[in-house]
């Protein structure tokens, strides 16, 4: 089955504010699919709800189910479902540690050996293309990185648990032109091996690297399609207004 | 039945920690602290007294509170002994199993002014109805009392109503009168006198001890014509006097015998009148 | 270690977590509730009005007074005597801290209102009782120099530093937030102070006066060591006594069950029910004036 | 035309930071220069002495049991902050608990020293029956500056960034090794300055163990289950009975240099961690 | 003359490290003039630079000349520089004060009467868009505002001064399209009156409103030409990769 992630009857709200409204979708496994939207329509709250860290915001009522590799996540553990799907947010959020300690962070949790360690943390950091700018000063704070490069190596540390998706939370709003273009790189380079969900707000750029793209609005799913169709020639006339008013 | 047990209980866990501790009058609190000290130093272990007692260092606590918290802390077997600076009331004593007290002496409150104060000069005794009326209120400033002391204000000082002092002070020389609420209230003799050490306009009871632990820095008043001394405290002559106590409850144990002994002895009396107080003998 | 062992400490933790919180909140809530019982106990033999408005205290006497009617206000004097004091200072130094010094030296400045916030109330009732009970009797001639006044100066020097710790994290926001949008529009420094600090840290100012004010009503030593400890209606120049220093006055001696003893502990309730209002009104302002961010 | 303008509010603001400077100066000035004369080595390291105790001799039992008093106190304070602390903010997922936490550890907190005094005199000594002692002291000094450690864990917790949280939570990794691994370290800074001045408190504090553990004449400190002199408590006897003034400036001076010394603590250790 | 503003030799550094470094350029009256490079290439410090703020700053040093209406900055007192040449941030920073209080607070400073005042904050919310929006509400906190209405009040807040040259520093990143929208009206509707030199990293809204664009790199400018230049056929390899690079 090419489908990797299922989504059910998805509903999320806040207290008594509704955030997503039945949601209905499938994420398919080794594509990169962009999931586009105003600012607050629920893109952030989805994306947690994928791996669960909704659960952890005490405001938060979760119906429906999610259904990873044919598995309910909701019946996981917690820890499990996170290790499987990772994810990389908006601010790059290094630990205050140094570069080195960062990566090792969640595999010495996961009882890692040192050797082995070592061996991950290295191949992560050459596919993420920071090796070489940074093996000289890997105990340096990770804090001292460029914005581009801290999230690059939080897209790296969050690779590192080996996880089969990878969520991620408009990662290149912080960034300039040339770092976002160095990790779309890394993201294209990456998803024969990894499924990739990425919430953007720069539309050219779902353009670029989204296999599909998935529209949201008010906390409803308006349009889900290949990327090309959803530019080109979208269905719904709500997307159509979104797209095409932002290079109006 | 069931509290005996607890009482006894209690006891023997004060013996286990072989910890001694009083409590009460603050008036007693230095001569006690002073008497334990050298007793703790004298002899360091309990063996070195008796060889058949265990061989633990002497701890002696002693602390505060006045001398109500003194009778309470027996009532309540909350510590071995209790220093009451005042006659222990009947209902009080009912309330004490076995109650026992020592006499170490006598202490006299002795009406006390500042050496600036011209008012030993001017007057030479005091009685007891000027008294009532300064400790009123009724008199406010020093004029009052005699014209040719200056228009100032008298300061009054004396021990909170907790103290012994009071009790005593109130029943001696107030009886029914209330004395002013426009008073300082001390924690303490030792407080109450180093007020009237300070203040040039302040008077109040303070314990003879204390006043001659103090000499030439306040000055003691007669009252109706008997001076406040030795002979006239032992005589009876001197009224506003009161008993400086230890109570126990029950049965003391061999650990407390010792000590008690060792306060009553000559030793002991030769701390309490070097306190400045009258020693029991 | 590995996931596993990691699970385990997980739940142990988790639970120990648990545990302790519940008994420290347990204890809290049982200490509440052990004042509030001990306290209403008097209140079977005096209605708790007279307890606190009547004005004497004669609780060993027969038949006994309870009534702590000047102890309330001595404590409400004192500590607002301090507030009107301590605040224009306090939000004054503040500024200095903010405006006047160079980082550095506001970084060495906050050490030492830190340090001042940290000396023991007993140093500050001894140096008061040296330097401003002295000053009274020997310069002014006030028949005792034990006094409201010197009270409330002493509780203002004490509670500075706790105002300024407050205030001066509000100024500091405010600069760093906002230093450079004032300088863009090219008004002067004191412009900025007088037109956007001082009405920006109002609410900051607001919060710690009332936190403050609470300070105050609780401190016991140092007052009771320069207040001269009369119940009496307190007068600015007059002594007085307040709560805290009668309950640290007379708790030793005051047996336990009698009247006394649970007058003292009824005291301590009013003064501590006194502060729970303040903190209430606290909490409400907060909660529904205070919408802005310093 | 504004240089003159504002001349009131610069005129309040500096004297404001002069007249405080002063007072910082004259009251550590006072203590030090009067103080300094009765500290010696013998002050420090001999027991009380003299007639009426405290006129000679020095407080050797009083540092000793200060410390033991605080050492209590803090240790008490720390396993309960720390614990609920950790517990409202990574574990208590329902508000109105949290808030009930929050409101308990307020009213402790508006409890007036003196009173939480009352509490352990009447709780712990008379009700339970203990000995008044260092343990009886500590725990009450102890539930004094629960409320401040507790608070200011919990808002060092708070302003760790979320997504620093979110970002190890993503990871599979759980709420223990989080803690341990990334909260404490961002926090230990704060919590340690916390912790320090929390000792402050306690090593200042008279009120509380007026009546639950400080007596005015022991020895020094063989356990924890006896009482013990403390520093505050024997200045304020020395002064209020007038024992001594001298032995009083001695003993307010070594109370500041303590004060100093926990103060700089922090400072130090930071320093040796060699972080900024 | 059209100038209104000439940098000539300009140097900035902090401490040792040299930020900007020997810049002259010159700005046109009554343009808007865009300032695009990636990110740390010395665009904020540059504005700042132009309206004396960087001289707040201890660690910074500068040399060379600003020449305003032909006077030079460097000589003029700091307050009548700000006061000509106003400046907003790239984060909105309505004061935490009443929206009147807020346009009020630099009128004051230069002894506007009462009335005038009144006159000056109308016409400024007016021309910014703002009026109609929050007219009823004008003594409520600025803090209330959305993003973007808070944009447009430091915006207008800047011209109640009535300063000649406009500085904005990414006036826009903290907002969604839509308010950027608006933004991007408002700067095109009052450069008749004001000279504005923004700062974006967005290059289509530097095309959408630039009349003229700045490229800077390294803290040196590489291209200064027409907008449409840059944007079709710019001279410089450098500028070549930056802009066609993000629509690669
Ligand atoms: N913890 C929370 N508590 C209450 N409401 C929340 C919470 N998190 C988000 N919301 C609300 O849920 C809605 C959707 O928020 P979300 O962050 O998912 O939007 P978004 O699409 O990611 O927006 P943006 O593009 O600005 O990031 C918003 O209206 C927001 O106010
Ligand atoms: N106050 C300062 N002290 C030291 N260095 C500074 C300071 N401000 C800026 N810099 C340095 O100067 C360089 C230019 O910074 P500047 O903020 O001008 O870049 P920018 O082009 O505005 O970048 P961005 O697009 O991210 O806003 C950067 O390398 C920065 O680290
Ligand atoms: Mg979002
Ligand atoms: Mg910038
Ligand atoms: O000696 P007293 O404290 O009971 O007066």
């Amino acid at each position: 089955m090419s489908y990797i992630l299922e989504v059910k009857d998805l509903k999320v709200s806040f207290k008594d504010k509704k955030v997503l409204r039945n949601i209905n979708v499938k994420f398919k496994r080794n594509k990169i699919t962009a999931i586009i939207g105003p600012s607050g329509c629920g893109k952030s709250t989805f994306l947690k709800t994928l791996n669960c860290l909704i659960l952890e915001d005490s405001e938060a009522s979760v119906y429906g189910d999610i259904i990873f590799n044919s598995e309910s996540i909701l019946s996981m553990e917690r820890e499990i479902v996170r290790q499987k799907i990772g994810m990389v947010f908006q601010n790059p959020t290094p630990f205050p540690l140094s570069i080195y300690k960062n990566m090792e962070y969640a595999l010495k949790f996961y009882g890692v050996s040192r050797k082995k360690r070592h061996e991950i943390i290295n191949e992560k950091l050459k596919l993420t293309g920071l090796y070489d700018e940074i093996k000289d000063s890997l105990n340096k704070s990770a804090l001292k990185l460029s914005g581009g490069q801290q999230q690059r190596l939080c897209i790296a540390r969050a690779l590192t648990v080996e996880p089969e998706i990878l969520l991620l939370d408009e990662p290149c709003s912080a960034l300039d032109v040339k770092n976002t273009l160095n990790i779309e790189k890394l993201l294209t380079d990456i998803k024969q091996k990894y499924t990739i969900i990425i919430v953007t707000h720069n539309l050219p750029q779902a353009r670029r690297i989204a296999d599909e793209t998935l529209f949201m609005l008010d906390g409803e799913v308006i349009e889900f399609d290949d990327t090309e169709k959803i530019f080109k020639n979208p269905s719904d006339q709500r997307t159509k207004e979104y797209i095409f008013g932002l290079f109006g | 039945k069931d509290k005996d047990m607890a009482n006894t209980e209690e006891k023997d866990k004060i013996k286990i920690g072989i910890a001694l501790s009083f409590k009460g009058s603050s008036t007693l609190a230095p001569v006690i602290t002073k008497l334990t000290k050298d007793f703790a130093e004298k002899y360091q272990t309990w063996d070195k007294i008796d060889a058949s007692l265990p061989n633990k260092k002497i701890e002696i606590f002693v602390s505060g509170g006045g001398s109500g918290a003194g009778v309470k802390s027996i009532i309540d077997g909350l510590s071995n002994f209790g220093m009451v600076s005042r006659p222990v009331s009947d209902k009080e004593k009912a309330k004490i199993k076995g109650y026992k007290e020592y006499k170490l002496g006598t202490d006299a409150l002795t009406i006390a002014v500042n050496p600036g104060n011209e008012i030993y000069k001017v007057k030479d005794s005091i009685s007891s109805e000027e008294l009532r009326k300064i400790f009123s209120g009724e008199y406010k400033y020093w004029d009052e009392l005699d014209s040719r002391l200056p228009h100032e204000e008298i300061v009054l000082v004396t021990r909170d109503i907790g103290g012994g002092a009071h009790k005593v002070f109130q029943k001696k020389v107030m009886g029914d009168v209330k004395v002013s609420e426009n008073v300082i209230q001390a924690p303490s003799m030792g407080a109450l006198v180093a007020k009237i050490i300070e203040n040039k306009n302040a008077i109040g009871y303070a314990s003879f001890g204390v006043v001659n632990q103090n000499k030439g820095k306040i000055i003691p008043l007669k009252v109706d014509g008997v001076e406040p001394t030795k002979e006239n405290i032992i005589s009876g002559k001197y009224k506003i006097s009161r008993p400086l106590l230890i109570i126990t409850d029950g049965e003391i144990d061999e650990l407390e015998k010792i000590l008690i002994d060792y306060i009553t002895s000559d030793e002991g009396m030769k701390v309490v009148e070097k306190m400045g107080f009258v020693p029991a003998r | 270690m590995n996931i596993r062992i990691y699970r385990k400490i997980e739940i142990i933790f988790a639970f120990f977590m648990k545990i302790f919180t519940s008994f420290s909140v347990l204890l809290l809530a049982f200490i509440i509730f052990f004042i509030v019982k001990e306290s209403f106990e008097l209140f079977q033999s005096i209605s708790i009005c007279k307890f606190i408005f009547s004005d004497t205290w004669r609780p060993t006497s027969e038949p006994f007074e309870v009534g702590i009617l000047p102890m309330i206000l001595g404590s409400l004097y004192v500590s607002m005597l301090s507030m009107v004091i301590s605040l224009p200072i306090s939000v004054g130094i503040s500024i200095f801290l903010n405006i006047i010094l160079t980082k550095s030296m506001r970084k060495l400045m906050r050490v030492i209102v830190d340090l001042m916030a940290g000396i023991p109330s007993v140093v500050y009732g001894f140096w008061g009782l040296l330097v401003i009970v002295k000053f009274f009797e020997d310069k002014l001639s006030f028949c005792t120099g034990e006094s409201v006044l010197a009270a409330g100066l002493l509780l203002s020097i004490m509670i500075i530093p706790y105002i300024v710790a407050a205030c001066d994290e509000s100024v500091k926001k405010i600069l760093d937030n906002y230093k450079n949008t004032s300088m863009a529009l090219g008004v002067s420094k004191w412009h900025m102070v007088r037109y956007l600090i001082l009405p920006s840290c109002l609410r900051a100012v607001f919060l710690a006066s009332i936190l403050g004010f609470g300070r105050a009503l609780g401190e016991t030593m140092a007052v009771m060591m320069v207040i001269g400890n009369s119940p009496i209606y307190p007068k600015l120049l007059g002594r007085a006594q307040t709560i805290p220093g009668l309950i640290a006055l007379e708790m030793g001696g005051a047996e336990v069950g009698s009247i006394h003893y649970h007058g003292l502990f009824a005291s301590g309730f009013i003064l501590m029910f006194i502060l729970f209002i303040i903190n209430a009104a606290f909490y409400y302002i907060r909660k529904n004036y205070i919408d802005d961010r310093y | 035309m504004s240089s003159k303008k504002h001349l009131l509010i610069k005129i309040w603001t500096v004297m404001s930071g002069l007249l405080f400077l002063t007072v910082v100066i004259y009251i550590f000035g006072f203590i030090i220069i009067k103080g300094i004369n009765s500290i010696s080595y013998r002050f420090i390291i001999e027991k009380p002495d003299g007639f009426p105790l405290g006129t000679e001799g020095g407080i050797f039992p009083a540092i000793v049991g200060s410390i033991c008093f605080t050492l209590v106190a803090v240790i008490f304070a720390l396993i309960t902050a720390f614990a609920t602390s950790v517990y409202i903010v990574f574990y208590e997922k329902n508000e109105k608990v949290k808030s009930f936490i929050r409101f308990i550890i307020g009213t402790i907190a508006g409890i007036p020293s003196i009173v939480l005094g009352l509490f352990g005199y009447s709780f712990l000594i008379v009700y339970l029956n203990l000995e008044i002692s260092i343990l009886t002291g500590g725990i009450v000094l102890g539930i004094m500056i629960f409320p401040f450690i507790e608070v200011r864990f919990e808002k060092s917790f708070l302003e760790v960034n979320r997504g620093l949280i979110e970002a190890s939570y993503s990871m599979g990794v759980n709420k223990f090794y989080t803690i341990f691994n990334m909260v404490l370290p961002i926090c230990y800074r704060d919590m340690l300055s916390a912790i320090s001045m929390a000792g402050n408190l306690a090593m200042g504090a008279t009120a509380p163990i007026l009546f639950t553990g400080a007596v005015i004449y022991a020895p020094v400190p063989k356990s924890l289950f006896s009482p013990a002199m403390a520093l505050p408590m024997h200045l304020y006897i020395l002064i209020s009975e007038g024992i001594s003034l001298k032995n009083a400036y001695g003993t307010a001076l070594v109370l500041l240099m303590i004060l100093l010394i926990m103060n700089g603590l922090p400072v130090i250790f930071t320093m040796w961690k060699g972080e900024d």
